[in-house]
């Protein structure tokens, strides 16, 4: 059971390393700002396979406050890049 | 502990003044005198009792060290406070005269409660035995000082202020890495327990990040790239304050833990002596090529510094105690003196309009009473008798002789001649009369109140000399190990 | 620990030193800030597979989250500026030569190898201070040892840490005084909507992390800054908007904190009891009492920084002194 | 291998990055970012010395203290990103002038 949630929580890390081609390539901003959303997503995947794995349920505090960071993020993102102006 | 606890107390009193000039701005000058004399009131209470005790110590929440924190004053500590509190004072006073009227008001509004908080923080290190404390409060004295430095609002005055941001945050940021180091190797992060550890390749390694992070914040050759541009651009009673007292603040932190280091070999003194050998020789020509009055003192500060350095760097294996002291006794000079020089300065560009050196001879107006304090505090740093100058540096020569060390002794005699030839070219401006175009010599626009406060200062820096054999006697209550 | 684990280990450490060269190195501005975001989460995430949720949560919260706000807030700033095309390098007018490039590198290098060398060559492990804080915590008032640690045992640090915000703010209002305003951000209905939801979930998050603080990870300055990142959606979406006859409140509001703290220490001594020695019994009361009041001073004290510029009053007072 | 030398050595290695950046680099909100990496890298070393082999429960002391330090480079970086802005917005006006 270790192992198997320890190799998902390899793989989710895998993915996120993966993601951040987007957010150093880019072109547009929206790209690495999806990009980055995406990992945040992934990040709290992670946190949720660990708390499988050791049961300390701190880990699930941090899930949501990385949760609800991503969301403020991106509402920062799109209000200060300009482009959320008329969607 | 019995009575009032005045350690804490000029920690607090200056923060709750801060508080009340930042809430109330148009009361602020008057609020932060008050508070500024308070605390000065505290700190004379402490030293009373440090007379009485030795050393006393008061363990905040009374859980002791090394899981609370504890606040300690001994001799050295009170004689910074006692630095702070009286150049302090004297700034203070002059500053309710530099920002009068409404165009400074903002700055004004904004003075206090910077200055305030920096007291509280300076006051902080002087009062601390724990590293990670010295941490926070190093930052605290940074904010301020930060603040201060701009408080101008010009282009050069916020250029300067955010290089001093950089290294001051940098220096503050190799300080943690060091106090995390030590904490991986003792698992305690107070002085006593630093003492106690077993010199390791590790201790040494820790110390040193430390060390440069500390040699960064007071501008040590060749870290001291930051400091002439932002204590020159500053208002005249923020410089007085950054050069006076906040470089303090980093240098007594390093006097503190050399004072504690036994492990400190000879190849590491004789880098730290080399460091301040340089800091004198390309500080004194800095200073002689400067154009204008406030850099040329700003230079003599980075000059002044390395003279501290070389100071703490010749004790070799005699150990650091009279060499500790003859350092300590240079930094309450320069406090005092550089603080009393840089009022000075401001007053005389304010009068005479501009601070070029080259026309000073040729302003019709004479600051007399400012160019007179210059002349007192340069005296002082000069090192003629019988200024406290004087004594630190006899103090530093007689102890370099006796151990033979005349490479130290000559590099205090080239920064001798050195401050000699720099602040002779500002001397000279004053006493030449042959220069001056136009209107006749009578305007003396110089007997203003704004003076007293730092011809006070300059005239105590002088004075103190005499009563040198005393002020080391203080500085060495309870010293000799940090146990209490 | 099972062979993944130390395979998740390794991958994490090599991510967060090649993102954080990275986001140094990356040329686009905006990139920069993102890949910064996404070292602090993966900083955070390492931080709770060493078992400190406190500071993983900090780091997250405040180090990642309200830092990358402003380096956002920031190059907007600078972007709006008649300088469209701002872009990192453009404000360098010299570069800098590749001898001294080299040697940067060549010394930082050499520091940390050393440093490297000499932990790796000393003792490691020692016993830290776990146990006196086992012991003296039936006596701290919290049940969460890094809360009894901020706000028992080392209070003295972390009023100053509050007071080290304060004078941020003091400086940046300072600083920016007679500034004229950044253009505001700009958002549109879709997007004004999706803030409003997730308002009331930031609010929920904040107080559940400042509650919790007692026995479970959080504390005032997680909660704070959670109340902060409200604070930051409503000036982003234009809900509230900063007037300068709010001044006075907000000035009241950021020393808050700092004063309660500061006059709870002075006023617990006496009595054979020292500063920040709480009397026995109450310990819980008044560390909860200044929780409270940290919490909000915290949380005003952020949003302000994010906001920077203090609300002006009249044209006339926008003028710096000269 | 455990954890903490893991992280020991990235924290060291974050920390080495920062320095350089914050002195090698020119770019005013990079070297920011340099300092902030200095932070975090000194984060790192505090928490790993906190670190004890599972189950021990960690050392709670140094988690207080980063906790403590990331406050206060927030508070730093604020600092200076005004001063960046404000700047800016003088040298923008110089250009234009």
């Amino acid at each position: 059971m270790n192992t198997y949630l320890g190799l998902v929580a390899l793989v989710l890390l895998a993915s996120l390393l993966a993601g951040l081609v987007r957010v150093i390539r880019g072109p547009a901003p929206e790209a690495r700002l999806m990009a980055g959303q995406l990992l945040g997503t992934t990040a709290v995947a992670i946190l949720l396979v660990l708390w499988g794995l050791t049961g300390q349920s701190a880990f699930l505090d941090v899930a949501m406050v990385f949760a609800i960071l991503a969301a403020v993020a991106l509402i920062a993102f799109v209000a200060l890049s300009n482009q959320g102006a008329g969607r | 502990m019995t009575g009032p606890d005045w350690l804490t107390l000029s920690i607090m009193l200056p923060l709750f003044g801060a508080v009340a000039a930042f809430i109330l701005p148009r009361a602020a000058a008057g609020l932060g005198l008050a508070t500024v004399a308070a605390t000065t009131l505290c700190v004379l209470m402490m030293a009373d009792r440090v007379a009485a005790f030795g050393a006393v110590t008061v363990p905040l929440g009374g859980w002791g060290a090394p899981l609370g924190i504890e606040l300690r004053a001994d001799g050295l500590s009170v004689a910074m406070l006692a630095l702070t509190g009286m150049v302090g004072l004297l700034v203070s006073v002059s500053a309710i005269d530099a920002f009068a009227g409404d165009r400074t008001a903002r700055q004004r509004h904004y003075f206090w409660p910077l200055w305030l908080l920096l007291l509280s923080g300076l006051n902080g290190v002087y009062l601390g035995t724990d590293l990670f404390n010295l941490y926070v409060m190093i930052e605290i004295i940074a904010l301020a000082a930060v603040g201060l430095t701009v408080l101008g609002g010009t282009r050069e005055a916020l250029r300067a202020g955010l290089d001093y941001v950089y290294a001051s945050i940098l220096g503050a940021l190799l300080f943690l890495l060091g106090v995390g180091l030590i904490y991986l190797q003792l698992g305690r992060l107070d002085f006593a327990g630093v003492i106690a550890a077993p010199p390791s390749a590790a201790m040494t390694a820790a110390l040193a990040v430390m060390f440069v992070g500390l040699a960064l914040k007071t501008a040590l050759f060749p870290l001291h790239v930051w400091l002439p541009a932002a204590h020159a651009n500053a208002a005249a009673p923020a410089s007085a304050l950054l050069s006076g007292l906040v470089v303090k603040g980093a240098l007594y932190i390093v006097l503190r833990l050399a004072g504690y280091m036994p492990a400190l070999t000879e190849d590491i003194l004789t880098l730290i002596g080399l460091m301040g050998a340089g800091a004198v020789i390309w500080g004194g020509i800095q200073a002689l090529r400067a154009d204008r009055l406030k850099l040329l003192v700003a230079w003599s500060t980075v000059a002044q510094i390395g003279l501290i350095f070389v100071a703490l760097a010749r004790a070799g294996e005699r150990g650091l105690s009279d060499s500790w002291k003859a350092a300590a006794l240079l930094i309450l000079a320069h406090g005092i003196a550089k603080a009393a020089m840089f009022l000075a300065a401001g007053r005389i560009k304010d009068e005479v309009g501009h601070d070029r050196i080259r026309d000073l001879d040729r302003s019709p107006i004479r600051p007399t009473l400012a160019q007179v304090t210059f002349a007192l505090a340069a005296i002082n740093l000069i090192g003629l008798p019988p200024s406290l100058g004087f004594i630190g540096k006899w103090q530093l020569m007689e102890g370099a002789m006796m151990a033979g060390y005349w490479h130290w002794v000559a590099i205090t005699m080239i920064g001798t001649l050195f401050s000699v030839a720099y602040f002779s070219r500002v001397l000279a401006g004053f006493l030449r009369f042959d220069r001056v175009r136009g209107g006749p010599l009578a305007e003396h626009h110089g007997w203003s109140g704004a003076d007293a406060a730092p011809l006070i200062l300059a005239g105590a820096a002088v004075l103190l000399g005499l009563a040198a054999g005393p002020i080391i006697a203080f500085i060495d209550l309870g010293a000799g190990g940090a146990m209490p | 620990m099972s062979e993944p684990l130390f395979l998740f280990d390794l991958l994490l450490a090599l991510a967060v030193v090649a993102i954080a060269a990275a986001a140094l190195l990356v040329r686009d501005a905006f990139a920069m800030i993102v890949l910064f975001v996404v070292f602090g989460l993966l900083s955070a995430l390492a931080w709770v597979r060493l078992a400190a949720p406190d500071v993983a949560l900090a780091e997250a919260a405040i180090g990642t989250g309200l830092t990358g706000a402003l380096l956002l807030k920031t190059l907007h700033h600078l972007r709006a500026r008649g300088m469209a095309g701002w872009e990192p390098g453009a404000a360098a007018p010299r570069p800098v030569p590749r001898a001294v490039a080299s040697l940067n590198a060549g010394l930082t290098l050499a520091v940390v190898a050393g440093l490297g060398v000499a932990i790796l060559g000393s003792p490691l492990r020692v016993t830290g201070l776990e146990i006196a804080v086992a012991e003296a915590m039936p006596l701290s008032g919290v049940d969460n040892p890094v809360t009894a640690v901020l706000l028992n045992f080392r209070a003295y640090d972390t009023l100053m840490e509050v007071v080290v915000l304060l004078a941020a703010i003091i400086v940046v209002w300072q600083v920016e005084r007679g500034a004229d305003a950044a253009p505001a951000p700009s958002l549109g209905p879709i997007w004004q909507g999706f803030a409003r939801l997730t308002l009331p979930a930031a609010a929920i998050v904040g107080v559940y992390l400042l509650w919790a603080g007692a026995e479970a990870p959080g504390g005032a300055f997680q909660g704070g800054a959670m109340l902060a990142a409200i604070g930051l959606m409503l000036l982003l979406t234009g809900l509230y908007r900063p007037h300068p006859d709010h001044r006075a409140t907000a000035r009241l509001l950021f020393v808050l904190g700092t004063v309660a703290f500061a006059a709870v220490a002075l006023l617990v001594a006496g009595a054979g009891r020292a500063s920040f020695e709480y009397p026995q019994g109450h310990a819980k009361t008044l560390i909860l009492l200044i929780e409270g009041l940290v919490t909000i001073s915290i949380a005003v004290t952020l949003t302000a920084l994010f906001h920077g510029r203090e609300p002006a009053a009249l044209k006339g007072e926008l003028r710096h002194d000269p | 291998m455990t954890p903490d030398l893991i992280y020991g050595a990235a924290g060291l290695a974050v920390f080495g990055i920062g320095l350089w950046g914050a002195i090698a680099l020119q770019d005013r909100m990079r070297r920011l970012l340099g300092l902030k990496l200095c932070s975090v890298g000194a984060g790192f070393v505090l928490i790993v010395g906190a670190w004890r082999e599972p189950p021990a429960a960690p050392d709670p002391v140094p988690h207080a203290l980063v906790i403590t330090g990331i406050v206060v480079m927030l508070s730093a970086t604020a600092a200076a990103l005004a001063l960046i802005r404000r700047l800016h917005d003088l040298e923008a006006a110089d250009d234009r002038a």
